[in-house]
């Protein structure tokens, strides 16, 4: 089973040269860590920049310069800064190659939900719904099940959308799997964990296929 | 042309309660703290609040919801603000959610005359609701509205009397959309500057759109979430 | 009668503190030599520039510095240059005062044809179509009548629109009128033109209420 | 990221026949010169340009029409051109005349995955002919669609390899918005520089809309309409 930084580790495998990508906060925000050798990406930020680097030394972090996250940041040589609009011009108009964000549910034919839980504070989609609306390539960083044990890969979610048929590929604790036109397909299964052990946690239609091999990470 | 005012009180002359106002910033970063400091002391109430954000309980637009001068929120996200949480709870306060980027596109729409524009940002969501949907190239798309202000109240690192803002770094955001939006838009800078100082090549904000400026004074630009490595 | 200078400084007299203004090309381009003392404007160019300058000294010019009648010019202090799509969205998001330009005819709802001859080569509407849309309040600046004579301002254009009931006032070498619900609302008069001239000038409505003052310039 | 390109022979690599393109400029101000001159030897023919003007006779688009490797014009104003002319009235040159104001903001709009969008621009003119008409605040406004090419071709002042560009003056025109719209961007550019030399803040276009730059040679930059005063 994997943990926080294994499904980062696994979705940077993902990576290609010369990508654009729009991590979201949580899961997602950890993949910078782990850019493959020999390739160069670039990350985006919503809130307008491009280019983003490391955190800044103590000491050195600077007001005007934050993330969507709204934590500090620095930017990398090669860097630009923009207004928001231009921001989602680049998502909306699809020039970022890979979005990863997090999930509460996603459901077998690609929706996702991952904004409001009804009877809680609805905190707002933020730019979620312009992502997952957008983007061409849109992985989906979660655990498999929730706190309580339950799957959060579904036949169709329970909660209010954040979009519909949008997501490509989920990566969770216990597996990667596709999402095709006749559900989750299961790609690897990760390290100790067994197809048995993927279907008991998955309420979605599960497609396998042959041998299902374990990830490398 | 000089649109300098004397300072965050003049500049806000004019705003009247229950107008809808937008103000530029995302979280705390780029918030035009000295005219919400004057909108606080000002006492207006029953204000519409055009805002990505809606400032944490004792900073930004968090100032003007204690003292419930709030009526409705229109914000793409909002929360890191008990009061806030606790007025929307108890109906005291209306919240409309509009996802980021359709903020963004809407506000720069009202600037610049374009009534309503295609999205697909939305689509088979509660945003969706009562809203027209169209496909283009097969896709659904959402019909989404302009949006304008009263007043707009951005904030910019330098300006000019003729109203030309330079932001800085992520400062910029929602900022040089809104200032388009304003029927009448109020800047504040954390410094004037003569004309001709600014490139007129690398002008983020054109002049046209403010109508009124002025050199602020003891910004603290508070940081949210601070997050730092080790140094080596 | 005025000559095309006169016209420009008519229409110079309608400027107010504060204003930012675009001149189209021909007559309108003149009413920037005449700005009344005083006030201080700014003038739009809607390739992207605001803040145009008089034209540079011989040796001086720039080609990467031009007005939208493609003519070599300067910025002043305070001028900004944006890209044509800004440009346009100052345009039409009605942030300029003031608009004057050229026609060929104009009726008297307001109509204006100015763009194409058919039968003609067309040269394209340029900007026109989004100016004559958008503006607030736009002046005409033109011939009463034609080279054949033949009166500009009619009951109805018969060449293709550049835009529908949008043109406020016309300045001519004859008169100042109004555009009102009930027809071209003659103004004042040229110097030496008298209200008969100016009624046999006309073909489309025109309102003569009292005494008509002869321009000032 | 290593986006630069031997030149423009290496640059216009993938354009054919029958294809659409996008070009930068306004007038002669701002216009790819070297990548024109490299479709001019390429042969290419049957293209859609979508250009604001046309070039002159012996410069610009002009060269093109010149070999007739031009199909269809879109532009706002053009016929600075005898050549356009005689082609256009002849037939052998599809025109479609767009307001000037629509063009950037379906190139924008292109560029930004807004399928389409709301104008007052041209209704009640043969503009509208094909149009929906829509009313908002009672006044009657077109739906434009967006505008994207295959290739977009800009000309910058000063680039970096990462793609991010510089305009100078009234240059910059149509060449942002083109920019955006292009499945393949290219930018020729007068200066190559280093990543980090151009201020991250005053960037005109960021890098990620272009897919290859190279540094340009031999500018002319021609004047279309000279004008001076004379010096007091």
């Amino acid at each position: 089973m994997l943990d926080k930084i294994g499904i980062a580790k696994r979705i940077a495998q993902e990576l290609q040269d010369g990508w654009y990508v729009n991590l979201g906060i949580g899961i997602p925000t950890l993949i910078a860590n782990y850019i493959p050798k020999g390739i160069s990406v670039e990350f985006q930020s919503e809130n307008g920049i491009l280019g983003m680097g490391p955190f800044p030394f103590e000491g050195e972090e600077d007001a005007d310069m934050i993330n969507a996250g709204k934590q500090t940041i620095t930017a990398m040589p090669g860097a630009s800064i923009f207004d928001s609009a231009t921001s989602f011009a680049m998502i909306r108009g699809q020039h970022i190659q890979l979005t990863v964000l997090g999930a509460m549910e996603v459901s077998d034919n690609g929706d996702i939900a991952n904004w409001k839980i009804p009877g809680r504070m609805v905190k707002g989609m933020g730019g979620a719904m312009d992502l997952v609306a957008s983007a061409d390539n849109i992985i989906v960083a979660m655990m498999h099940t929730n706190k309580k044990g339950k799957s959060k890969l579904l036949k169709s979610c329970t909660l209010p959308l954040t979009g519909v048929q949008c997501i490509k590929k989920v990566v969770t604790n216990l597996a990667v799997l596709d999402i095709t036109p006749d559900g989750f397909k299961l790609i690897e299964r990760a390290p100790g964990v067994t197809v048995e052990d993927i279907k008991n946690a998955t309420e979605g239609r599960l497609i396998i296929e042959g041998d299902i091999p374990e990830m490398k990470i | 042309m000089n649109k300098i005012v004397s300072g965050a009180q003049e500049a806000i002359r004019g705003i009247e309660s229950g107008m809808t106002l937008m103000l530029g910033g995302f979280g705390l970063c780029g918030i035009p703290e000295n005219c919400i400091s004057a909108l606080v002391e000002s006492g207006v109430t029953e204000l519409t609040c055009i805002s990505n954000n809606a400032g944490v309980d004792d900073f930004g637009l968090g100032l003007l919801l204690q003292k419930r001068q709030i009526k409705k929120m229109i914000s793409s996200y909002v929360g890191e603000n008990d009061e806030f949480e606790r007025q929307m709870l108890s109906g005291e306060l209306e919240v409309d959610l509009i996802p980021q980027g359709s903020l963004a596109a809407r506000c720069q729409a009202g600037g610049s005359g374009i009534p309503a524009f295609y999205t697909p940002a939305g689509f088979g969501t509660e945003v969706a609701e009562g809203k027209e949907v169209r496909y283009f190239n097969g896709k659904p798309h959402l019909l989404e509205h302009a949006l304008t202000a009263d007043f707009a109240i951005v904030k910019a690192w330098k300006g000019d009397r003729y109203g030309n803002l330079l932001f800085k770094g992520t400062a910029r955001n929602f900022n040089p959309l809104m200032a388009m939006a304003g029927t009448i838009t109020i800047a504040e800078v954390e410094e004037l500057v003569e004309p001709g100082e600014l490139d007129p090549n690398t002008i983020h904000t054109p002049g046209i759109f403010i109508q009124r400026i002025f050199q602020g004074k003891d910004y603290e630009k508070r940081i949210e979430q601070k997050t730092v490595r080790p140094k080596a």
